[in-house]
Order: C-alpha cells, then structure tokens, then sequence
C-alpha cells in the first residue's frame, strides 16, 4: 500500500499522522476559536508572546486531514515570528508550506489563517495593545 | 501490509467469474446486437439472457427491464420518466429525505421545474411510517418513491406495505433497490412496485451497468432519446459485455445469497457488539435489526469522520464516512441528520459495509485498531475539551 | 467460413490491448473513485488520466470533458442541456434532417415540450450549406448541432464554418463527432464548437461509455442527477474500466491515425470503383470527397437491402442498410430520404464500413459475392419487370 | 458460422435461400399486386386456376426475408387448393406454416395474405363468377 494518499500531499499527510504542537497553553496570551460544527471544522489556537514575539503556540482542531495539517503548519510557522508578521501569514501560504491542498480544501488553510488571526486579535485586546480589530466571519459552509 | 476492504456498499470488486463471461464480448461476439446478421443477433441473443435472468431474480418478466448505465440512470429513468409522461394526471411527488443524491437530486431537479415534492420524515432509526405516505397523498400525486434499504445507515424500508397504500390509491411507486438486489430477497410482486432500480457494481458485478424494472403496461417517456434498442426504451448500443456480466453476477448472487446472508449478519453483529464495548461514546446509526445485513453505521463523539477513515486507510482499512469532508460539499450527510443527529455526530460518522472477502480476523483488526486512532483524534479535538 | 466484418461504423471490436489495459480495474483496483482512501484515489488516477488522453486527442482541456454511458448519452446531455439550461433566452434550435438519431429523438422530444426546430435541407450528397445556417439563427437560437460526419452515407459536414458563424452570432454549437474522433484529425477549436459529441465503441473502445466536451464557460444543467462525479456535471459510479478502456482507445488511434487512414481511404475507393463497375443500376449515397474514409454507401435499383443483408451474411460479409426492414419501424432511412431519394432506392441501400481488420481480399471477396445476390434477387423482383 | 440466422426461423431462412415459385405465369388467371414502395415491400402473385382449384401459383416480391420467405410459403400453401379454401389462408398459417415470424416481421405474412385475396379477387372477377370483393388496403407503414 502506498503510505501516501493521492488525496493529499506528502507533506499534509506528514503533518496529518504527526502533527505538530497539538493541545493547550495554560495561561494563553491569546486564544483564536474559529469554525463551526455544521462544517465539520473546528479549531481553536493559543498563543504564548513575549516582547512581540510568538514563542510557542498550540492547537486543537476537530476536522478534516487538511484542516489537522493546516493547524499544524500554522502553529509551526508562527513560531518565533513577531505578532505583526504573524499576521501576515495568508492561508496560501500555509497551504503553500503543506506542499499545496487539493481546491475542496482551500477553506482549511482559510479556517487556520483565522484561527491565528483571531489569537492574535485576542492577545491584542488583552494586552491592550491595540484597538480590537474584528476579524473575518468564521468561513461559512461553502467552498472557497 | 494488508488491505481490509469494507466499503462494499460504494462498490464491490467485479467476480472474476463475471470478468470471464465478459471477455468474449469485448473481442470476440462484439456485434452491434441492433444488426440484422448472425453475428449482431449473437450478441442480442446474450443480451436477453442477461435480462432473463434478472428479471428472474427479482419475480419480473424479461420484457419489464430496461438496461441503463447503473443505479442513477435508473433512478432518473423512474423519477423523470413519471414526472413527465403523467404531467396532464398531476405533479406531486412524495419521497423521503433519506435518497440516495440520485432520487433526491432529481426530485430537486424536477422541483426546479414546478413539481411538488413531499419529503416525508423519517424516525430516529430512519424508518419511513406507511401511514405518513397515505396521509401526503393527494388528487395530484403520481409517483411515490421510497428506496428499499439506504445506503448510508442501512435501514430497510416497509416497501411492501407502501406498495399496497400506492396500489389502493393507484399511484405508480418507485422503490431504488440498488442496495438490496442480490443481497436480500427482492420480489416486485411481493414488494407491489412498478419500478425498481438495480445498479450491478453493488452486486459483484461491473460498473457503469444497472436496470430498471418497469411493471408491464407502466406507460414511461424515455430517457435516453435515440435509437430503438430497449424496445425503444432506452436508446444507445448496448453496453453487452457489462449486460452479461450484469447477468452472470446476479446468477452467481442468487446461488450464494442465503450462505453470505447468514455470513455476514454474523460478521456485521460482531463488529457492532465489539465497536460500542471497545469505544465509549459511540452510537449506532440506523435500525438495529430492519437493516442490510452488511452494513455497520456509527457515529463517534467529538471527532471528525474523514480524519478517522484517513488513519484508517494508513492502517490498510478501506471504509466511509457521512462527513462532509470527504465530498466537494461541507454539509455533512443529510441521510444521518434527517435521523435527528446533530452535524457533530454526523461529521462523526463511520460506515463499514461487508462483503464476500471478509472473514472474521477482518473485524478483530478493525476492533484493535479504530479504538487507538479514536482516542488519538480525541487527544487533540476541542470538542472533548469543552465537555469536561 | 471465413467471416469479413464490414460495419465498422455500427460497431468495432474492442482492441485487445484496450482489453487489457481494462482489466485491473474490474477487479484489483476496483474502488470507487470517489471514495477518499488510496484506494478510491487510484481509480480516480486512472479516469484522471484517461481523460487528459481524450481531451488531448481533440485539442481540448481535461476539465472540458464529461464522460458518459456513450454518444447517445452526450448527444441527450448537449441539446436537453443546452435547451433547459436557456430556456429563458430562448426556445430556437437549429439542426439537420440528417442526424444520428441520437440527436433527431432528442430534438423531437423537445418539440413536444414546446421548443421549435429549424431541420435545415441538405443537398443531394447530404451537405449542409453554411448560409443556410446563417439564416436560419433568430433571436430566439439557442443551440446548432449540426453532426461532424454522417453514420450512415458518409459526408463530413463543414463544421468549422458554421462554428464561425455560430460564435459570430453568440449562439452555442454541438457536433456530432461520433463518426470522426479517432478515425480524422478533430480539433475543437478548429471546429468552433462548444459541445462534441463521442462514444468509445466507434473506434476500438468498449462500448456503454463516451464523452461529451463541454467548452470551459458553457453552462450546461446535469443530465443525470445524483452525486458529485465529474464535478457535479454528470452523477453515478463512474465506469473505470470503461473510461479506461476509452483513454488506451483514443492512445491507439492517435498512434495509427495516419496509416489507418491512408489504407482505409485506398480500400474505401476500391470498393467504391469496384462496385460501380460491377453491378450495374447503382449509385453511390453521400459525398464523393467529403467523406468518411472507411464509408460506402450504395443504392441498388430493384431490389431491397435487407434481402441483400442476410444474403451477404449467408456468405459471411456483415454489413447495414437504410432499408426499414432492418428496424422494427417500417420507414426507410430518413438520411437517405433527405438526399432526394426515392422510397424505393432507400429500401434498396446498402453500407459497408471499413476497419482495421479488413484487406484487400474482403474488398475482392465482397466485389465476387454481391453481384451474384443482386442478380438472384433482381431476377425475383416486381420492380425489375415494370421496368422492361 | 451458423448457417441460419437467429432473426428467422430456420423454415423461414430455407423459404428465403430457395424460394419456390420465384416468377411470373403467362396468362394468369388472377394477378394479386399488393405493397407499397415507402414500406419497402411489394409482392405480385400468380394464379392459375382450373376447374375452382389453385393449379399453379407464382410470385415476384421486392421485400426483406420475410417477405420472400412468405411469398414463398403462400405459393406453396395455395397449390392444390379450391378457391373457396385458398381464401381461408390467413396470415397467421402463412407464419406459422414458417415456424413462426419476428413480432416486427408479421405485416410481411399480412401481405402475403392479401397477395393472395387479391389475385383471388382479380380471378372472380374477371371470370365474372362473383362480384368484386373489395380486398383490404394495403398495410399501412405500421408494424401489425
Ligand atoms: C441506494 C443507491 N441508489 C443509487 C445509487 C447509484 O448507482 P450508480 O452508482 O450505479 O449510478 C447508489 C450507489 O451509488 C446507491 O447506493
Ligand atoms: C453519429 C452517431 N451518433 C451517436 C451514436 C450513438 O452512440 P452510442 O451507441 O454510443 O450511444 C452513433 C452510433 O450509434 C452514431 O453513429
């Protein structure tokens, strides 16, 4: 049997058997809870900063093989970033990072740009750092 | 590794029995069965054979089945073909919720085009009520269409007694038997149906095959519009060697339907028994004992049903989820949450649906291996978080 | 005996290799394409690629190709298509008198719902005139179909110059290429078609499956209604061996394209000659020029074509006729009827289709055997006699 | 390969590859000209009648198997036989004097059937022995 489903990428099925930074943070600086049980996709994400910088992040998705892949890589990626550059993170370019996503699964990676954006969001409105920016609408059950 | 296939109800291997009655067709008595020559009517001749003996099975005579492409067809066939030629009589449908894409969608399609549909409900087990079809109908209903068992969750319908609340009110019933065909005994008389869908890849036999039974003197517009094959039925060359293998795979069914029957009801209750005492929040979908005797349909609490069947896959296990995410759609199956089941524990779900390849030691790995994939999944999903 | 098949066009046999490339896919990588496991995803692999052949073959992307139970299905699934899906444009279709019946059913059962159809005339050697076309398009048009090449006498049609005028006026465009793909170079965008029709039986596939190009942009409603296969255009399990069969198919012809043609062009014409020369009181149906080149049809004065059918298969020679008496309705071909025959001399056609087994020897053997069947029943017929 | 056809009857093939009677009768006694070209089958039939009995019959048909095959079985049915008892010769002996027809192919014994009224007919008529009968139309293009 060939270990790798044509599904998916080698890389998401990498990220899918051995996901990266599953579980909580006690005492997160932000916490991203996206998704919605209709879809089947429900993720939420906790962020540790220090001096503006992610030091550790974690997640729990219920979901999908590419929305478990796509929590993964984010968590992965946003490691030792700055909050600021954080947010840059796009969901292509966590797709990109997981070697491509098939089309019906773009909403994913788009699930997961949320899940940071809105840690992020979380941490700024604690820390009050900022003004609260509203983040997107939870993706709704449609295919991007 | 090995491979567990427990997906028989998406498709079944193809026997190798119905492979070889093929072959010669391909090569060999490849005539158009339309010609006129003795190498045409070769193929026409093994084209009725195929039809006797499916009609055969199912109580028919030969003249009352179509050939078509497969179950869809077939049901597009029943559903479209009522709608149209009765259109002047009335333009009510009565269905359930729980069709399989091919009833339901064309049922859409037709409500698009100003028929009514009443989708009837369906209890928690998924049972359709004989009464609630006597109570929808109306001066305007022309077709009832209510399918023998359902794929998903497995639940058999009481089609018999439906056929007699469609006969009393003499409105044409539709049942899609591409579930039960060849699986359990299915008797059109007996059933009181005027048409009855057949695919013969759910039967050890090839794809892109199936029939409709169409009782005598049931007046139906084509569907396929062309050429006079089907008793201008059905137009398009015959696809023969898939007919004959069509026929050669429901003779074999026949022979061995009550030994497998007996077979894999065993099989199936030992997965279900051993799936509910080994996984802790875990239910069974459909009916306990009104329920094809190869299907296992349960929903697991707090995780995701494509994520399970992932791990199992790389576990060497072939079986289906209801969850949305493993079609292009995100709703998840709408055959478990017509049964009342909340879009977590439909996205949840798993079938496992047995067949002639299995044995035993099949179940004991599934039984040793899902419980560890459920509780890494839960190791890492909000949902269990949230109830502690 | 030796037997000598000469209806090609009716039918072919599936080539061996064909055969076998179908082969694994009954019964070893038997899943169902949609499914997520890898096992699924092989099959999906396997139709993937297949179709990328077809689409490759006609100039085409693979997602314009919608696989199908044959060229009567994609026939059915192009003009319903088109004419549901524009209702609210418009109700006009254009089309011939000559095409398969496939398409002319299909277009009757839309004139019963209410959609009027220009049969454009054709001329004596059964082409269609452009201006003709041109004139026939109303505001109302929403569909040509015009058929690439005639089954039954032959002529290749200008395809490409009604396209221009088809895009010109904005209007959709559907050929009939059937006859063409995999026998002559066809090119969508050459042709300026939208919509083209193929079936895999016609050129060393097996039969019951096909496909319907579908120009990227052209909304089209399902045919078939039900799942989610071949991106929601067209539902049911798809025929994996079939479509696999199908891609080698189309491999093959690609392959032998050229040489088939040249071979088949030079027997085609010796038997044209041959014929002409031999029996007297007989003329060539169809273009000249213009003309599929494995195609030749002839009428013969005096005498019917089914009497001459069986008497060719009497001595081993399949071929066809346009004589009604070799259908189960009474009429004679209503191609032939539109070149200007008489009743008679359709009654009196006869077709030979050329392939890749016949030689030269099947064109002397049919040159030896036919005159002497014409002459025996010529010496039986009524015809004859008021004539002297 | 089969010698007979799975489409007719191995009568019908044997009436077909060696019809009886193929020709015409010089000064016949009644002449029977049915069919219709657009159907595709004409048949003529030849009587010669002697002392009101049958004494000879011929035919010349343009027509599928079965219509040779029938014209052929008629002629011979009618041979020997009374007037009176030729015209009680109904399609169905004429088939099943065959071995039986096609479902699609029994107007051609319909035809032969009124081949024979009609020569039957042009006889009594032209002996003035009886009034003209009108015989039946000729089968429409319809499948009987
Ligand atoms: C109940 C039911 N009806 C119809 C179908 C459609 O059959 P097919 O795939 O042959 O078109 C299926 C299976 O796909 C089915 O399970
Ligand atoms: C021109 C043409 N169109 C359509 C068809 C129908 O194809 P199929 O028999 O695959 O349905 C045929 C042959 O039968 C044909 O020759």
């Amino acid at each position: 049997m060939r270990d790798v489903l044509s599904l998916y990428s080698e890389k998401v099925m990498e990220h899918f058997k051995n996901p990266r930074n599953v579980g909580e943070i006690e005492n997160p600086d932000g916490i991203g809870h996206v998704g919605n049980p209709v879809c089947g996709d429900i993720m939420e994400l906790y962020i540790k900063v220090k001096d503006e910088v992610i030091v550790d992040a974690k997640f729990k998705t219920f979901g999908c093989g590419a929305a478990i892949a796509t929590s993964s890589m984010v968590t992965e990626l946003v490691k030792g970033k700055t909050v600021e550059g954080a947010l840059k993170i796009s969901n292509h370019a966590v797709a990109e990072a997981l070697g491509g996503l098939p089309p019906i699964k773009m909403h994913c990676s788009l699930l997961a740009e949320e899940a940071l954006k809105s840690a992020i969001e979380d941490y700024l409105t604690k820390s009050k750092k900022g003004k609260a920016r509203r983040h997107k609408e939870n993706a709704k059950c449609k295919i991007q | 590794m090995r491979r567990i296939y427990l997906d028989y109800a998406a498709t079944t291997p193809t026997h190798p029995e119905v492979v070889k009655a093929m072959l010669p067709y391909f090569t060999d008595v490849f005539g158009n069965p339309s010609s006129i020559y003795s190498y045409g009517q070769e193929a026409k001749g093994a084209i009725e054979e195929a039809r006797s003996k499916v009609a055969d099975l199912i109580g028919a005579q030969s003249e009352e089945l179509v050939f078509t492409s497969g179950g869809t067809e077939a049901d597009n066939f029943a559903i479209k073909g009522v709608a149209y030629t009765n259109e002047h009589k009335g333009n009510h449908i009565i269905t359930t919720p729980i069709e399989h894409h091919a009833g339901m969608e064309t049922c859409k399609s037709l409500e698009r085009r100003g028929v009514r549909v009443t989708y009837l409900p369906v209890d928690e087990h998924g049972l359709v009520d004989p009464d609630n079809v006597r109570r929808a109908i109306t001066d305007k209903t022309i077709l009832i269409s209510v399918m023998h068992a359902n794929n998903e969750m497995g639940t058999i319908e009481p089609i018999a007694e439906i056929g007699k609340i469609a006969r009393e009110a003499r409105i044409y019933f539709h049942t899609d038997a591409v579930q039960t065909v060849g699986h359990i005994p299915v008797d059109v008389n007996e059933l009181g149906v005027d048409l009855l869908s057949m695919s013969a890849h759910k039967l050890y036999g090839p794809k892109g095959v199936g029939a409709l039974y169409v009782r005598g003197g049931t007046k139906l517009l084509p569907f396929m519009h062309g050429g006079e094959q089907e008793r201008r039925r059905r137009a398009s060359t015959e696809n023969v060697p898939g007919i004959v293998g069509f026929g050669r795979a429901i003779e074999l069914a026949k022979q061995e339907m009550d030994e497998e029957a007996e077979r894999l009801t065993y099989l199936r209750d030992q997965l279900i028994k051993g799936l509910l005492e080994r996984i802790d929040h875990i239910r069974l979908n459909g009916h306990l004992t009104k329920r094809l005797l190869n299907n296992v349909n349960v929903s697991v609490d707090f995780v995701e049903g494509e994520s399970m069947l992932l791990n199992l896959d790389l576990e060497g296990i072939c079986a289906s989820t209801g969850s949305a995410c493993s079609s292009s759609s995100l709703e998840p199956s709408y055959v478990l949450l017509a049964l009342g089941l909340s879009p977590e524990l439909a996205h949840g779900s798993l079938r496992f649906t047995l067949g002639r390849e299995n044995t035993s030691k099949d179940i004991d790995y599934v039984l040793e291996v899902l419980p560890k994939i459920v509780a890494k999944l839960r190791a890492m999903s909000p949902l269990l978080k949230s109830r502690r």
